[in-house]
């Protein structure tokens, strides 16, 4: 009795497990982005914030024993019955493991309300959305990327404390600063105000 | 033609910047003639959407032709869609509106502030009217998401295309805006999970269905996480570290682009998620957070106007008086009655005009003197009337003196506040007020009587030009129009202020109806 | 003849891991970064192709028994693909590697070095000077 | 998925995370979250998610590598110590505390992992996808269908993400000097990968060719296998940024300069989004591919799938060029050829 709470309890632990991953590795992210000193550093943090967020949709679109979402169009109830005659065929280690593979498969295809045939596929839904998430992780990051070679330009240093220095040196020097020192233009050619 | 005015709304801008980088690679004069083309016609078919909305209630366009049907996921949307209500629709004028406004004013200063980026930043500020519109127009959350970074990357490039300074300043807008819209997309996986789907009614109505669902905590994780993450992009007090430097530094024309806009299509965006995500039922029976928020809000709106107070810096002073208003609105929108989310939904649109007149003014007044502190005003009324009075229709709307619209939609906020016995969101917005009046009579006794400023004691005489006249640069005339319109625009919607407000409680109506 | 598969491919799969273990024993104990660039270039090479030959040969089983599975040909061929892609790129980035160490001056361990041998040293390979000497 | 693989990998990953974030050396940490992205990208293919596996293996730990690399050889390769004030660090720290509290404390209804009767994996609209879009479409890989037709307004601007990365990046660190010669700056501002010897040069114009062509057949054969528009404009991107890491910038620039890339990342998204307008023209809402079935052979489903092939197409067009342009202006401080 005891062992089959254990074994309950290890359930549940492996049901989370990938959303509690998910948060450390978001919490290891953010935690980077906000208190690392170098700007590059902040970056992976930023990255890793992100994968963190990704994993989280992963997981909630993964399914046990589905198989990737590309149907088998034409002749699917045909094609896994081959496989499982040709795994009775042989049975050896391979054919066993495709047994195994397909036991819990079966068992949850019954749980489920819809499934196509006789395969069970994953959600797509969530692969979509983080297809693009992940796009739009590397768009940042590369503009990201292109401020901190401005920033080292502009102030020779990747360390914030060192750039907020820099910057408190040249607002205490107050032209340096002076809003419109390098727009104004005198060239504008325009009517004078009514 | 006319169903397809959504579509073309947001694809005007769109296809003038594509076309802009396919055809107009080398040639800079094409930027500005595309800029307002693609804009015009923004405006109108917004124009034509909101009488269409006005005429025929709420619009739905389904993208990709996936209509709901019964026997198709039991008629749940496959698909992306857009959904116009009546409030969705006023601001769709208003955002296409005022960056065509700036367009005047941006005419003048792109040759000078981006010479030689010409044509990549009349290809971001287009798509960044893109990327507002799309996340209002858009009625399906993770759509929100990529659109919301759509307008978040061309405003850290829209920033970051001006001076040294302003790289840094970007970069914590980046840092800042990320976590933000990763909150963001978090509380929408958190809804997924639960939910299922990702089109905002649908959600919607699985949470009104269930009592079961409304009671998980991660619902309410999800709101924390979404809010959260809106809050941190439109700068709610403790969150507002990214927007005084990234505004105050960027080249002049985006700050009047992104000042008016950026923030205020966040809390319309919030505004939308309370209303038709996640209900006001649920939100105000079912969570009562209203007190920390309106406490929260409170802190912001007093810490904006004091530390609005302490700026000497012009356009600091203005970074900070946006802080006291995003206060304004999250509270105002927290108070949890009709009231008070008038007010925000008011708030949001005069703010905006406002906030549009004052930095163009500012920045008009700016150019001209070369000076970028409170002593630039010096003697502004005499040399630069239309510019000073453009200034005033806004600041006397900072204020809330009628028959300017910040008064009105004050008003709907104190009302809101009284209704709902928030004294002390009542009094933080009268002392606002009191402190916003004393900043801007301040300046105008300095406009008006051309005394030496005292307190700007490090105002340095020696770091004038010689010949001070020499750079009183005359304001070219699309400025004084774009000024002229937006002090108009600021005591037109105070004038319609009856209109307006009814507009938008039938607004309310209608999505609180639609709950059941 | 199925015996005949598996044993090929695992023993194959097997030897690739062995050479594994070899590879990550070197790079941990031996002493200089020649030399660790040395073990981990040519038994990662080795290794990560037997084990897709290995996989490759099982792939195959299913097709020799069923040739009407052509699919899973094309799989094998994918298989070998790679395997052809790592032997050609993996020792072109242990070059690279290398190169990049010997340019920037690494220090070869003075035990790897043979002393009695009439050529130049790595010193002088390095700053340029055996060039000038001959 | 395999549990025990899982496990392994999730902490392996918490270790890679950390370990980049703790290695002083910048050089180092870029090449650390190289593997902490590829076992991510282990990590998902085990869950089924092939495309995304695939996207983060040529995104993450490829490009992300890569352009990292790029900046920390331009700007400083090892950080110092923390000279500020530890009261951030503390207090983040206790802000992580409160979230991870709030964030696990959420996770406790999640419904658990790999469950099939999930709100998110029974909900009508994830079934519908997995029964019906086959019949739509007639593209076998749902995540295809799904990205391109069902959810092609989302991929469009997705694609536009890219593009706008790509102009605000020249924008931002773009050197603004007008039809500067781009052969003159190439010679003194491309040193990355400049020195290049025979061997790396030559397996390089051996294997472009064979990524190329691979990349083509990944954006082709998107419908029936995992890949699509994005990844094979990824890896097509990848085969010129080789290209300029072994041969030079110069030579890369010589195939595809930077004025053509942003014209064909353009042309992508025009196609793209003509494709929609297109529909529209014809009567339909936007990107409602139906419509063309008078003009596309083969009946509603077959014009969906050749016009979601043609999209793919687009997208690999911007992807591609956009990629190697930030690839090319990160590498060389944005001077290789002036604001354009």
């Amino acid at each position: 009795m005891e062992l089959l709470t254990l074994t309950a309890q290890f359930e549940w632990i492996l049901g989370k497990s990938n959303y509690w991953a998910s948060t450390v590795l978001l919490l290891i992210g953010l935690h980077a982005m906000i208190s690392k000193n170098n700007l590059i550093k902040k970056l992976i943090g930023m990255s890793i914030f992100q994968t963190g967020i990704i994993l989280f949709y992963v997981s909630a679109g993964a399914k046990h024993g589905a198989q990737i979402p590309i149907v088998h169009y034409g002749h699917d109830s045909h094609e896994s019955h081959d496989k499982a005659a040709h795994a009775a065929e042989h049975a050896a280690d391979a054919g066993q493991q495709v047994a195994e593979a397909a036991a819990p498969a079966a068992n949850h295809a019954a749980d489920a309300t819809h499934t196509l045939g006789e395969t069970l596929y994953a959600n797509p839904l969530p692969h979509v959305l983080m297809l693009t998430a992940i796009v739009v992780g590397v768009a940042t990051l590369g503009l990201a990327l292109a401020m901190v070679q401005k920033v080292y330009a502009a102030y020779g240093s990747i360390e914030e404390d060192e750039v907020l220095d820099a910057i408190a040196d040249s607002t205490a020097d107050s032209t340096a600063d002076n809003t419109v020192d390098s727009t104004v233009d005198r060239t504008v050619k325009g009517t004078p105000e009514a | 033609m006319m169903d397809q005015m959504p579509t073309i709304l947001m694809l005007a801008p769109f296809i003038g910047a594509v076309g802009l980088s396919l055809l107009a690679w080398r040639r800079p004069a094409a930027a500005m003639p595309v800029v307002f083309g693609a804009l015009a016609i923004t405006v109108l078919a917004a124009v034509l959407t909101l009488r269409e909305v006005l005429a025929n209630g709420t619009i739905t366009y389904l993208l990709s032709g996936w209509d709901r049907l019964p026997e198709r996921a039991e008629g749940m949307a496959v698909g992306i869609e857009y959904k116009i209500d009546a409030f969705n629709a006023l601001v769709l004028v208003l955002i296409p509106a005022i960056a065509l406004i700036n367009a005047l004013y941006l005419r003048t200063r792109l040759a000078v502030e981006c010479a030689g980026k010409e044509i990549l930043y009349a290809i971001l500020y287009l798509l960044l009217v893109v990327g507002l519109c799309g996340m209002v127009i858009t009625n399906d959350a993770f759509n929100l998401y990529v659109l919301l970074e759509i307008s978040s990357l061309t405003s850290y490039a829209l920033i970051g295309i001006g001076r040294r300074r302003a790289a840094h300043a970007t970069f914590n807008y980046i840092m800042t805006g990320t976590i933000g819209a990763s909150f963001f997309l978090l509380g929408v996986g958190y809804l997924y999970i639960q939910v299922g789907t990702l089109n905002i009614g649908d959600i919607h109505e699985a949470l009104m269905a269930s009592s079961e669902l409304r009671g998980l905590a991660s619902i309410k994780v999800a709101a924390m996480m979404i809010m959260a993450g809106l809050w941190l992009k439109m700068g709610l007090f403790p969150l507002h570290g990214w927007l005084p430097n990234a505004y105050r530094y960027a080249p002049t024309a985006t700050g009047s682009l992104m000042a008016p806009l950026v923030t205020k299509v966040m809390v319309v965006v919030m505004l939308r998620m309370m209303v038709s995500l996640f209900g006001l039922d649920y939100l105000f029976a079912e969570l009562n957070w209203r007190p920390v928020i309106v406490g929260i809000a409170c802190v912001a709106i007093l810490a904006g106007s004091f530390f609005a107070l302490a700026q000497r810096d012009i356009r600091g002073m203005l970074c900070f008086l946006i802080v006291a208003e995003v206060g304004y609105m999250v509270g105002g929108a927290w108070l949890g009655n009709e009231a008070g989310i008038t007010g925000a939904a008011y708030h949001v649109l005069s703010d905006a005009c406002m906030t549009f007149c004052l930095f163009l003014a500012v920045a008009a007044i700016i150019l001209r003197t070369g000076e970028h502190r409170l002593s630039a005003f010096r003697g502004a009324f005499r040399k630069m009337p239309v510019a000073m009075a453009a200034f005033t229709v806004g600041a006397l709307s900072m204020v809330g003196l009628p028959p300017t619209c910040g008064f009105f939609s004050k008003w709907y906020l104190l009302i809101g506040g009284v209704e709902a016995g928030q004294w002390h969101y009542v009094a933080c917005l009268l002392i606002s007020s009191l402190v916003n009046a004393v900043l801007f009579f301040r300046i105008f006794e300095i406009a008006l009587m051309k005394v030496e400023v005292e307190e700007s004691g490090s105002f340095d005489v020696d770091a004038l030009p010689e010949d001070p006249e020499d750079r009183w640069v005359r304001v070219p005339v699309g400025t004084i129009v774009a000024m002229i319109v937006a002090a108009t625009a600021v005591l037109m919607i105070g004038l319609l202020n009856r209109p307006i407000a009814s507009f938008i409680a039938t607004w309310i109506g209608q999505a609180v109806e639609v709950a059941p | 003849m199925s015996l005949f598969f598996d044993l090929l491919s695992g023993s194959m799969m097997i030897t690739g891991l062995v050479f594994f273990v070899g590879t990550v024993t070197g790079m941990l104990r031996f002493p200089d970064f020649y030399t660790r660039m040395h073990a981990g270039g040519k038994g990662d090479t080795l290794s990560t192709i037997l084990i897709l030959l290995g996989a490759a040969i099982h792939v195959f089983e299913d097709f020799f028994y069923d040739p009407l599975q052509w699919g899973v040909l094309l799989v094998m061929v994918k298989i070998l693909a790679i395997a052809a892609f790592i032997m050609l790129t993996s020792p072109t980035s242990t070059h690279a590697l290398m190169r990049a160490g010997f340019e920037d001056a690494h220090e070869a361990d003075e035990t790897v070095v043979d002393k009695d041998q009439d050529g130049p040293s790595l010193e002088e390979l390095q700053s340029g000077t055996w060039e000038e000497r001959s | 998925m395999i549990w025990q693989l899982d496990l392994i990998l999730l902490i392996f990953l918490v270790i890679t995370a950390l370990i980049s974030l703790r290695v002083r050396d910048l050089l180092g940490a870029s090449m650390v979250f190289g593997i902490y992205s590829f076992l991510i990208c282990l990590l998902w293919a085990g869950m089924g998610a092939v495309d995304v596996a695939f996207t983060e293996a040529a995104v993450g730990a490829g490009v992300s590598t890569v352009i990292l690399v790029a900046t920390v050889y331009h700007t400083r390769r090892v950080t110092g110590g923390h000279k500020r004030a530890s009261g951030m660090k503390l207090l983040s720290l206790l802000l992580m505390l409160v979230l991870g509290g709030v964030l696990l404390h959420a996770s406790g209804d999640f419904p658990a992992l790999g469950d099939p009767t999930s709100p998110a994996n029974n909900h009508p609209v994830a079934q519908y996808y997995i029964e019906g879009s086959y019949q739509d479409t007639k593209v076998p890989n749902l995540v295809t269908s799904v990205l391109a037709d069902y959810r092609g307004y989302d991929t469009l601007f997705e694609t536009v993400v890219v593009f706008v990365a790509g102009i605000g990046i020249l924008a931002v660190i773009g050197v603004p000097t007008a039809r500067m010669r781009r052969e003159e700056v190439c010679g003194d501002t491309a040193q990355f990968g400049e020195d290049s010897d025979l061997i790396i040069l030559q397996t390089c114009r051996l294997v472009v060719p064979v990524l190329q062509l691979f990349a083509l057949y990944v954006i082709a054969h998107g419908h029936h296998s995992p890949g699509g528009g994005f990844q094979g404009g990824v890896l097509f991107g990848a085969s010129y940024i080789l290209l300029a890491l072994s041969g030079g910038l110069r030579e890369a620039l010589r195939r595809l300069s930077e004025s053509m890339s942003f014209r064909l990342a353009a042309c992508g998204i025009v196609i793209y989004a003509g494709f929609g307008l297109l529909c529209m023209a014809l009567g339909s809402s936007f990107l409602d591919y139906a419509i063309l079935d008078s003009i596309l052979p083969g009946g509603v489903a077959k014009a969906r799938s050749h016009s979601m092939l043609i999209v793919e197409a687009g997208v690999g067009f911007t992807v591609t060029t956009i990629l190697f342009v930030i690839y090319a202006n990160l590498a060389t401080r944005g001077k290789l050829e002036g604001g354009l």
